[in-house]
């Protein structure tokens, strides 16, 4: 019934919507895959930060029916992307089962990145699955000069994506935490964080964790920039869906006024 | 676009029937590269009020089993800022896709001056009045109350001589008696249909997902209800009746058009799938070609159905 | 079965909280063997009338988005064959689920004689009114007719001591309401929710897909409906409520449970997967152990939500 | 979400549940494909003329929601059973695109069998893949030692289930009917019906087929049995949504009382 078109799409910085092509999707720890897409377009204009909406169309009626919002954690030059699958609910578990040569419905590069200055030192704290931008990110802005430390928190060791793959991605080993002490260093990844001097912190993870940065980061004056997630219509800002509270009591949209939000415009009041 | 698509109706010419519902296009802009917009029939706004509306907290949408729940909480910058930041925008953009503005209240009086803010202002052709909003005298839907529906589509109807249509409320015994209200009291057509009331729950944490607690559903899990509602309604009145709720392909806009509607609208679909109305409509015109039928007003309220069946309410089982 | 599930309700226990929904279980006989009829909460039978009914022509079922559509036209044995051929097959195979007989007339004598006669009787618990169906003095049904439903429960209650539920129709503006005057009328419960009106078009032939043109909406799309209107109904009376509509996973069927289900029915989805009332029930289960949870009568209800969103009819958008 | 469980199921002849395997399907002609499932129970069971509901779970929103009733075509020893499916719609074309190892969901044996006389000729009458049920029963009567003939018709040759097939699977070459003459005799099968002498004629095909079969069983006076179609909800007896009328104007259930009927017992006034 769907034709298989492909509709005029417009001039950056408008998304591309297309059918994108499984490469791979491989298992890399418990409930977690890797999913590459071949995706020309948005492989070339994707920045660190930024997410794609993915789903599987209009015949496809059971979960995930709305598409969901997935951080691009990796990009090749021959036009391929990786997304770090968490297995959750039912939508990212069909995600997690996806094959070769199947197809899922991409838009993007949607949303804000993350803004780094050449002078500063980064550090990129991830909680989970919240590792992906920072795979990216981590790789591409190393490259280009900048000193950048991976924080890489999970639960417990069978969670961690493996490490020798992050340190091929980001060209350096991350330091990993896990709050069991099964793997890495034994706590919550926040207490790795030394941030002094002049630094960019960038988080992602679980609200609480990103909470507890924002806390230290009033507290102790550093800047700090975080990728927050709330449940998503469009992605592209039109259904006003994904609202997150501002510091100063407004709503903003994490579509598209994120999903990076300078810590200190959001609100960090529980509820 | 194939000419057998468009259609005249509220004193212009849509060049397809094909348009974007309210609240699921933004103002227009949002869509602009991605989709080819003057393209299409035409968009409904989000809904504008007098003053700026927060709207809920979140989480404000959810998937629900073949549709989505949301509790957006009609959130809109206001009149003021939708005259000078939104209507500049589809003024300059769009030169043949029309454009209606979605208008809401919590009084009659709200609705009267969103009406008259806007009457004199270029850039679009007329109004989708939403009447699923809480009147705060007596606290019902303006929708489900027969006198302040009537005495609401009166007062606007004075109020403008731009297409006024009535964006009806489907949780009622009988569609046909609101549709006949709104026709006569003097609207051009009306809109049907707007969200079901639903209600997610999260079993672990035993709160709801919707921070509003319960919000509308949408999606192609309403399409069979829209598909009667709006039969229903079209035979009910004689005005134009515009089509909504689940539509995903032109299968599924022609039932709609066959069963009454002049044309439909896309809603929960775009989220799923930009693309969706594009699709939609090209769809329609290869049905046309493969049916040979010349023109789509052809099929508008084209169902055959045997007389017997028809007056009745439906009982169930 | 778990001890944990059962529930103390209508003046009897209810070994599990499931059971199978009218007009979807025949009348038990044609699952038996299939399934462990007796290992349920119960069931409810296809709707008995006092005359023989032929029902509607078909096509009469059809698949839509995530669900169905039914015009069966509530075709029955009767009566006097109900008391004959059915029911001492679930009296003489059914020990410990228990049977509600699902009643449907044309008028208020019409339900009261199928009650009256069928009163002595054993091998059922009670009574689920049907009040989807059109009342002949009106032409409304009588679950969207505050007076009619009124009378008709008052005087059901006269001809009866046996618990008596009334099955309450979907498409009505506050299903509260409705829930009250039950109550007030002496009902001992509710059900929530019986189909949605709907309608299914073959485009290419331009008819309706259903015999009887319209029909009822029934599976997974009217899940949150029917959750949010179970949660209404509950909230607005004090008498106990069955949810259902759309069930098919223990999920789904705790969502009805805090919103305020004591029992819960499996309709279509037996359609789907036979197992699937098995299946709800055992992950009931699951659940509770699961969540330290000792009973399911502890959940009933326990919908967690901020007071200031619960009043309000809900906008829409 | 779904358990795996197969509930305890009962004594013949309640139909049994289950989620088969999918062994094969083969794309056998035009829009036509030939299923098979590992089905033991089902396999062991099945009467020539009886049906499955074949589905895909509760998990499952996308046509087919509902199960579909198929005709069961052939059973094998070890326990597998063919089906024939040709795509019409959504679910049918689910059905087609299914690939080994997956599953589906099973419900049969269903409905009643032809009755057949040791006596007697049979003339089987299929039309497109009406001809599903007569597969299974030319090939085991004749095992049985019937004379049983088999007409097939199509449109046109590019529908054609495989001659050689139907020869392997009957133990005898059908005589194959095409409208348009592109295969076999040019014609409606059913001119190809010869009903003199004492003979049972078999009809499975689209309706108009049936009705004219019924038309020539009044006029000629020979026994004509038919097997109908009609939209199923649970194919066990509970919804009463499968009716066909009666002759004497009542409703029949074709899922329980049929698919199988005397065609005196149906009433062949259209619409
Ligand atoms: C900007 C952004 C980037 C993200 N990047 C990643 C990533 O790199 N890797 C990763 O594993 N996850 C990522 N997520 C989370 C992801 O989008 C899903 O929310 C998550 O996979 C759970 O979805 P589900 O379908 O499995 O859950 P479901 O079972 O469908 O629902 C369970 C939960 O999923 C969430 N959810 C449901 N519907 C939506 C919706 N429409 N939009 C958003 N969330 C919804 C809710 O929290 C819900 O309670 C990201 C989210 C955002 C907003
Ligand atoms: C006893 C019996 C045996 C059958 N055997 C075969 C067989 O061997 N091979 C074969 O190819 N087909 C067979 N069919 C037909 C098959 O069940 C489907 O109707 C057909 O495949 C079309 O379904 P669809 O999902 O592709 O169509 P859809 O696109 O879903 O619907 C199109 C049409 O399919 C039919 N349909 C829709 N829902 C249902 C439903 N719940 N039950 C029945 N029909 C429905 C209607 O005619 C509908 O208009 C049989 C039907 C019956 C009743
Ligand atoms: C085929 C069919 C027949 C039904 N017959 C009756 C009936 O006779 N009486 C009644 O009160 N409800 C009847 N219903 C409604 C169901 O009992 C139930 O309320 C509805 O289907 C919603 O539940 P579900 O989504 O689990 O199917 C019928 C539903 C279906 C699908
Ligand atoms: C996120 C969202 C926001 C909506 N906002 C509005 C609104 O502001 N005004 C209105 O009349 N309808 C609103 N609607 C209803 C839609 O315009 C449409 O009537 C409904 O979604 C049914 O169509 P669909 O099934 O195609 O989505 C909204 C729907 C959604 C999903
Ligand atoms: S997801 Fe729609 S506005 Fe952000
Ligand atoms: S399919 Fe349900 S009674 Fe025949």
């Amino acid at each position: 019934m769907q034709a298989d078109l492909e509709p005029r799409v417009g001039e950056s910085p408008a998304p591309v919507r297309h059918r994108a092509p499984v490469v791979s999707n491989r298992r890399v720890a418990a409930d977690t895959w890797w999913l590459e897409l071949e995706s020309p377009e948005i492989a070339r204009r994707v920045a660190w930060g930024q997410f794609v909406m993915i789903g599987f169309g209009l015949e496809h009626l059971a979960p995930p029916f709305l598409p969901r919002p997935f951080s691009v954690g990796w990009r090749s030059p021959d036009g391929r992307i990786g997304l770090l699958v968490r297995r959750f609910g039912a939508g990212s578990a069909a995600l997690a089962a996806l094959r070769p040569g199947e197809r899922a419905l991409l838009l993007g590069p949607l949303g804000r990145p993350f803004r780094l200055e050449a002078a500063r030192r980064v550090v990129c704290v991830a909680g989970g699955v919240g590792l992906a931008p920072f795979l990216i990110l981590a790789g591409e802005a190393r490259r280009q000069g900048l000193a950048v430390e991976l924080l890489y928190g999970e639960l417990s060791a069978e969670r961690v994506f493996d490490p020798v793959l992050i340190e091929q991605l980001t060209d350096a080993p991350p330091q990993i935490w896990t709050e069991d002490g099964t793997l890495g260093r034994h706590g919550r990844v926040t207490d790795g964080l030394d941030a002094s001097g002049p630094v960019t912190v960038l988080g992602c993870g679980p609200t609480a964790m990103l909470r507890a940065l924002a806390g230290r980061a009033a507290r102790e004056g550093f800047e700090l920039q975080v990728s927050v997630e709330e449940h998503m219509g469009c992605g592209v800002g039109t259904c006003q869906g994904c609202v997150v509270r501002s510091a100063d009591g407004r709503w903003l949209k994490a579509c598209t006024e994120g999903p990076v939000f300078d810590a200190s415009d959001l609100s960090w009041s529980p509820g | 676009m194939v000419s057998g698509l468009s259609q005249s109706v509220f004193g212009t010419e849509f060049q397809t029937p094909v348009l974007l519902a309210s609240g699921t296009c933004g103002y227009g802009r949002e869509y602009a590269g991605l989709i080819p917009l003057d393209e299409l029939g035409g968009l409904v706004t989000k809904a504008v009020s007098v003053e700026p509306r927060t709207g809920n907290p979140p989480h404000r949408v959810a998937e629900t089993p073949g549709g989505m729940i949301n509790a957006i909480g009609l959130e809109n910058v206001g009149l003021d800022a939708f005259i000078e930041e939104k209507l500049p925008w589809l003024r300059e953009n769009l030169a043949r896709a029309k454009v209606l503005v979605n208008v809401i209240g919590r009084t009659t009086d709200e609705y009267a001056a969103v009406v008259a803010g806007l009457d004199e202002e270029e850039g679009f052709l007329g109004y989708e009045i939403n009447v699923s909003c809480p009147n705060v005298r007596g606290g019902t839907l303006f929708g489900t109350d027969e006198a302040a529906l009537g005495e609401l589509v009166a007062r606007l109807r004075r109020e403008s001589e731009r297409p006024l249509i009535v964006k009806l409320t489907p949780n009622v015994p009988d569609i046909g008696v609101y549709a006949r209200i709104c026709e006569e009291n003097g609207a051009d057509g009306l809109s049907t249909i707007n969200t079901f009331p639903g209600m997610l729950i999260d079993i672990r944490r035993r709160r709801p997902v919707i921070g509003n607690v319960s919000g509308g559903i949408s999606g192609p899990a309403i399409l069979p209800m829209g598909v009667y509602l709006t039969w229903r309604a079209a035979r009910s009145c004689s005005i134009p009746v515009i089509g909504i709720g689940g539509i995903r392909s032109a299968d599924d806009a022609l039932q709609y058009i066959l069963a009454g509607a002049t044309l439909v609208q896309i809603g929960t679909s775009s989220f799923v799938d930009p693309a969706a109305a594009v699709t939609v409509q090209q769809g329609i015109a290869a049905f046309l070609e493969s049916e040979g039928v010349e023109a789509v007003s052809e099929l508008v309220g084209g169902l055959r159905t045997s007389d017997s069946a028809e007056g009745s309410a439906p009982a169930q089982g």
